[in-house]
């Protein structure tokens, strides 16, 4: 008691608080580090690296066809896209063109990704909020998903269904009934989601003007996905950059002015609408053919550097690779875009209550494994 | 039973309480481990102290609670009489709440009502 | 009424009367006070369970799930598996806690919860005490609950406790208030405080239904502030899993953390047991005017089941609010509170006192 | 504008910088002490505008330590690649370019962390992913050697 | 007025979107049909996992004891993380010549990722993805498993 009264310095103490590793709220082992002031938060630290695997060191000890596979580790939400990174960025150095009924695929297994990841985001979303149910209504319908994954692929998750120059096998028979049905289903159950939490006052209140983030500062930022498109930034690689079947497709890229944490929410429930759209258009198209062309079994990439960018779920995803030549590459780094996103994170949160840091925590959506990799 | 017996309920809680803290640091197994007994933050040690001038914005909530709780005290033996007081109750509670209303009307043009 | 035959009074009064006959005054009021208090413990432990459970079978119907369904049929010895296995857990001592208040929080939320079980009437003379303040009281007892949480969260010497604590305090010292006034006016309807009277001053109707408008106007705020009260639902702040992980009760662990456990699902069988009473007509049966069969055949129910039953739905639908919405901001909380339910409370009692002066209600 | 368009205008601007016509991009090759006037340049120009950094990756090659960082442009939606080489192979610095990208803090930690280039004016230079305080050695780097390394 | 207007608009508007999220869990609640859970080691009889389910790899062996696999080890060079094994012996044949055979196939299935490349290389097909997925031990060790059987043998077949 003395103490508090004769230390008139106590006051300037920070009041530091750890919210992760292991903490209910950061969706993985991020740690960051807050200084409070009472309920309000002053300063946010991210400090990451709990898992990280160097797998840009083991990339380089791997050949082409290997890479693949670590490439679902990093954002294993959105496994099938990363997976198509390397595979684009091979075929595209290689200069192979792939069969149309291979690109219909895999943007149709993109497509089913991107909604699966949006799925567990919402109800991970509502979870960080307080709202419990979501999350059981976010996986039940996840499960759709992931049964035509797990059909098609073998795995649920980590598919690695992707090969330089086509697809690991050709789709199972039932696929194309199973992703109709699944369009049917969940487009009765997606107004149940807005029923629930996006028309509720109490998220409403939650996440409205909490968070901004002006145009210039998610170019800045480099906060891409549904994260920067909350805020304008038009950086929907699918559409400025269209790759596999994503020229031969009508939707919209989600665009918002506002980046808050409600527009980051509506922005990935309005995508998932769009993803649906997508799917209806290619789902009965899928031409006959080959689901790949042969490749050598070596694969040898021409000296040089590649740059390939594609759409996941949260954003850009980059594979940069400098090669020499040799079957194993040079230098292979993962832009990824949880990386950029956190590190608007102070800028997002700081200024805020505890409260809105989970909220803002969760319209980021953030995927650890893809911070550290 | 009468009021003194509430005493009583007071025992009982006690007992129970207390026997199963009692039951609980006897019987189980234990075992030691320095880090089991550190403050849970997400496996970080804590940083500075825990407990420090915190700055919580509740003080204004704090005095308008007394205020308003008094006023719910004072409510209560009026309530029993509203059916037989009649008017003159009435009236005096209105100009009762007229007062707290004021009260209450100008803490929020005065903006206390928001956390800060 | 029909419902007489179920009048518990002269039970009591035989045993009584037996005792102080058969034994010296002294030992007989031994006896007596442990026959309640060996009752009353075991209605209290029972009904803790049967909530713990119920809580888990709600909300996982609502979340398309089962439900505890491993121990017993249905699961239904699965609370009873989860209190031994509480019971047989280490207690673990937290480093440069403040030992004496960090032990004292359990007893002070379990007394707080378990004296006001005291004053609740569960049928005709079927109750422990019948206090003339018998809503004051409760109110005032049940609301000692949170010293405890603020001595757990501030003991516990964890950052995060503290947050919680310091949350629940602000939003206690709110709540308490629509509490207390939306009480307030049904007393005026009832006009006493007598919870006994209360549910008497029901016998031609409940409340919910007499009293007009303002009558329901109370009720909503009354469970929306004891909902707040209690700590959950929307309203779980100082526990906010995803945001202070487990709040004031982090640090608690084995039994003493099943006693906040314990404590938080009486505090909602309590308020959920006013609301039955003031609203609900406690023990009285439902009757609608003009279906004479239909009110005889309620008659016959006894006054303990449709207690149970209004309580269980009014906690009910404090589990449904629970597992629909999201959890407020500390701002908001007390937005709610001093900005919408105050302010309509005080105009509610005000055109509750009018209905009444005017002879209103039915 | 296209990628011819874009090095004539480059060019233009600042002729001591080396534009190679890469395998998808243009690669304007820039001297360390040029950086950061060069990365100026290049995003508040307002025909070049690239005010997108992409990605910042940090490389071994075998003569030098570099950076290359890969730019869009918002506006105008042309990319380029900017690559420059650290003067020193033992002490590798560069100037870094956060106050003109800020989520070049974040890549550029990680850089200083995986292949031990020093970001002079960083406003906070630590090692983003290792432990600060026990981890020897930049991983990413050829010779770096560990026992856990699978090698073939 | 306008702002007690308001004040109301905004008290019955929130008030809706609660009730209209209540009906939501309410539906579910009084519909326990849609009930998914799977009660999972009860339904072990009747569970069947999809046909290209990568439990594990797995490497089929015929009636007479013979499986395919020439022990070539292009799986070995392939697996990304060196959770195959293939250790072959020399084999003296009825004509005098020395030829290569599959003495022991080790499979580590703790260092597995699944990602299907041994199996899509392999020129035999002598390996496969099984069903199984219950893969829990007590014991680290017990996941360092030999997928040819004791006594196997190459089929015929495959050896001209």
């Amino acid at each position: 008691m003395e103490n508090i009264i004769t230390n008139n310095s106590i006051q300037q103490e920070e009041y530091i608080v750890n919210m992760g590793p292991q903490h209910p709220s950061t969706h993985g082992v991020l740690r960051l580090k807050i200084s409070l002031k009472g309920e309000t938060v002053e300063n946010i630290e991210p400090h990451c690296g709990y898992i990280h695997r160097g797998i840009e060191k083991m990339c380089e000890r791997l050949t082409y066809q290997q890479i693949i596979h670590l490439t679902d580790r990093l954002d294993y939400l959105s496994a099938h896209t990363n997976n198509e990174a390397v595979c684009l960025l091979v075929e595209n150095a290689l200069q192979i063109e792939v069969p149309e009924r291979v690109k219909y695929i895999r943007t149709i297994l993109d497509e089913l990704t991107r909604l699966a990841s949006h799925q567990l985001w919402w109800c991970a979303f509502g979870m960080d909020l307080g709202a419990l149910t979501t999350y059981f209504y976010g996986l039940r319908d996840r499960e759709k998903i992931l049964d035509i994954f797990e059909e098609t692929t073998g795995a649920r998750l980590l598919q690695s269904f992707n090969v330089p120059g086509g697809l690991m096998n050709d789709i199972h028979p039932n696929f194309i009934g199973r992703v109709k049905e699944f369009i049917t289903y969940f487009r009765k159950k997606l107004p149940e989601y807005d029923e629930l939490l996006t028309g509720n006052v109490i998220l409403k209140e939650r996440t409205t003007d909490i968070g901004l983030l002006t145009l210039e500062e998610a170019i800045n930022y480099g906060v891409t996905g549904p994260s920067g498109r909350a805020s304008g930034f038009a950086c929907d690689v699918r559409k400025h950059h269209p790759y596999s079947a994503y020229d031969k497709v009508e939707f919209k890229e989600i665009l918002y002015t506002k980046g808050d944490s409600f527009h980051r929410y509506k922005a990935r429930v309005e995508e998932m609408w769009e993803s649906m759209k997508i799917l209806e258009q290619l789902i009965d198209n899928i031409p006959e053919g080959d689901y790949a062309v042969k490749m050598k079994p070596i694969i040898k990439l021409p000296e040089g550097e590649y740059y390939q960018r594609v759409e996941a779920a949260r954003g850009e995803f980059g594979v940069y690779v400098l090669s020499t030549g040799e079957k194993y590459p040079y230098r292979v780094k993962f832009r990824s875009p949880n990386f950029s996103n956190l590190s608007a994170i102070n800028k997002l949160g700081a200024g805020h209550k505890i409260a809105d840091l989970v909220a803002i925590g969760g319209s980021l959506d953030l995927v650890i494994p893809d911070i550290d990799r | 039973m009468n009021s003194e017996s509430l005493i009583l309920f007071f025992i009982v809680a006690v007992v129970l309480v207390g026997g199963a803290l009692i039951f609980s640091s006897l019987v189980p197994p234990k075992s030691f481990n320095p880090q089991k007994s550190e403050p849970y933050e997400c496996g970080i040690p804590t940083q500075g102290k825990t407990w420090l001038q915190f700055n919580v914005g509740y003080y204004l909530f704090a005095i308008l609670f007394l205020i308003f709780d008094v006023e719910t005290v004072f409510l209560f033996p009026w309530a029993v009489i509203m059916k037989t007081g009649g008017i003159a109750a009435f009236v005096e509670i209105i100009i009762f709440f007229t007062i707290l209303g004021l009260g209450l009307l100008y803490a929020w043009k005065k903006r206390a009502l928001i956390w800060e | 009424m029909a419902f007489d035959i179920y009048d518990f009074t002269s039970f009591n009064q035989t045993i009584d009367k037996a005792l102080y006959d058969n034994l010296p005054p002294i030992l007989a009021m031994l006896t007596e006070m442990v026959i309640i208090g060996v009752v009353f413990l075991l209605f209290y432990a029972l009904v803790g369970l049967f909530l713990v459970y119920a809580e888990r079978k709600v909300c996982a119907f609502i979340q398309n799930r089962v439900g505890p369904n491993r121990v017993g049929p249905y699961g239904i010895f699965q609370t009873f598996a989860d209190f031994i296995k509480l019971l047989m857990k280490e207690l673990i001592p937290i480093n440069k806690a403040d030992k004496i208040l960090f032990n004292l929080a359990p007893f002070i939320v379990i007394i707080a919860s378990f004296m006001a079980i005291a004053a609740i009437p569960f049928g005709k003379g079927l109750h422990a005490i019948d206090l003339n303040v018998g809503i004051f009281y409760v109110m005032a007892v049940s609301s000692l609950g949170v010293v405890g949480i603020l001595l757990a969260g501030w003991s516990s010497n964890n950052k995060y406790s503290l947050i919680g604590a310091m949350r629940s305090g602000a939003q206690i010292v709110s709540y308490e208030l629509s509490v207390g006034l939306s009480m307030v006016t049904m007393v005026i309807l009832a006009g006493s405080m007598q919870l006994s009277e209360i549910v008497e001053a029901q016998r031609n109707g409940w409340f919910i239904f007499t009293g007009h408008v303002p009558a329901f106007i109370a009720f909503v705020i009354f469970l929306i502030a004891s909902t707040a009260e209690t700590n959950r639902g929307p309203f779980d702040l100082a526990e906010a899993e995803s945001e202070l992980t487990a709040g004031f009760h982090t640090e608690y662990s084995g039994i003493k953390f099943a006693f906040f456990f314990l404590a938080e699902y009486m505090n909602m069988f309590i308020v959920a047991s006013i609301a039955a009473t003031i609203f609900w007509g406690g023990w009285m049966p439902l009757h609608i005017p003009g279906w004479e069969g239909f009110n005889i055949v309620m008659d016959y129910i006894p006054p303990f089941f449709w207690y149970m039953g209004k309580t269980l739905v009014v906690i009910f639908l404090m589990m449904w609010f629970k597992w629909t919405f999201p959890r407020l901001r500390i701002d908001q909380l007390l937005k709610l509170e001093w900005k919408y339910l105050l302010p309509i409370n005080l105009f509610n009692i005000i055109l509750m006192a009018l209905i009444v002066l005017m002879g209103w209600h039915f | 504008m296209n990628n011819e368009q874009l090095k004539e205008k480059i060019q233009s601007i600042d002729s001591t910088i080396n534009i190679v016509e890469g395998k998808q991009y243009l690669e304007l090759n820039v001297v360390a002490e040029n950086l950061s006037k060069t990365a100026l340049m290049l995003k508040n120009n307002a025909d070049l505008s690239f005010d997108y950094l992409i990605c910042l990756t940090g490389n071994d090659l075998p003569d030098a330590y570099s950076v290359v960082y890969h730019l869009e442009s918002t506006k105008h939606n042309h990319l380029v690649v900017l690559k420059v080489k650290a003067d020193s192979r033992e002490n590798p610095v560069l100037d870094t370019v956060s106050n003109i990208w800020i989520t070049a803090d974040f890549h550029e930690r990680e850089v200083y962390d995986l292949i031990g280039i020093t970001f002079t004016n960083h406003p906070d230079m630590r090692r983003i992913f290792l432990d600060e305080e026990d981890w020897i050695g930049y991983p990413l780097r050829k010779d770096y050697t560990d026992n856990n390394i699978i090698t073939r | 007025m306008n702002a007690i207007i308001n004040y109301l608009k905004e008290l019955f508007g929130g008030i809706k979107t609660l009730l209209t999220g209540m009906k939501v869990t309410g539906y579910y609640f009084v519909h326990p049909r849609q009930i998914i859970t799977q009660q999972y080691p009860e339904n072990r009889k009747t569970l069947k996992m999809f046909d290209r389910f990568k439990g594990e790899v797995s490497m089929p062996h015929d009636e007479n004891n013979q499986h395919k696999c020439t022990a070539c080890s292009i799986c070995e060079i392939n697996c990304p993380n060196g959770s195959i094994e293939v250790i072959s012996k020399q084999v003296e044949k009825e004509d005098g010549k020395k030829k290569k055979e599959l003495d022991t196939y080790i499979y580590k299935l703790s260092m597995c990722t699944f990602c299907g490349i041994c199996i899509k290389v392999c020129p035999q097909d002598a390996i496969v993805f099984s069903q199984g997925f219950e893969h829990a031990v007590f014991n680290r060790e017990k996941l360092i498993k030999t997928l040819n059987k004791p006594g196997s043998s190459l089929k015929e077949k495959v050896k001209e």
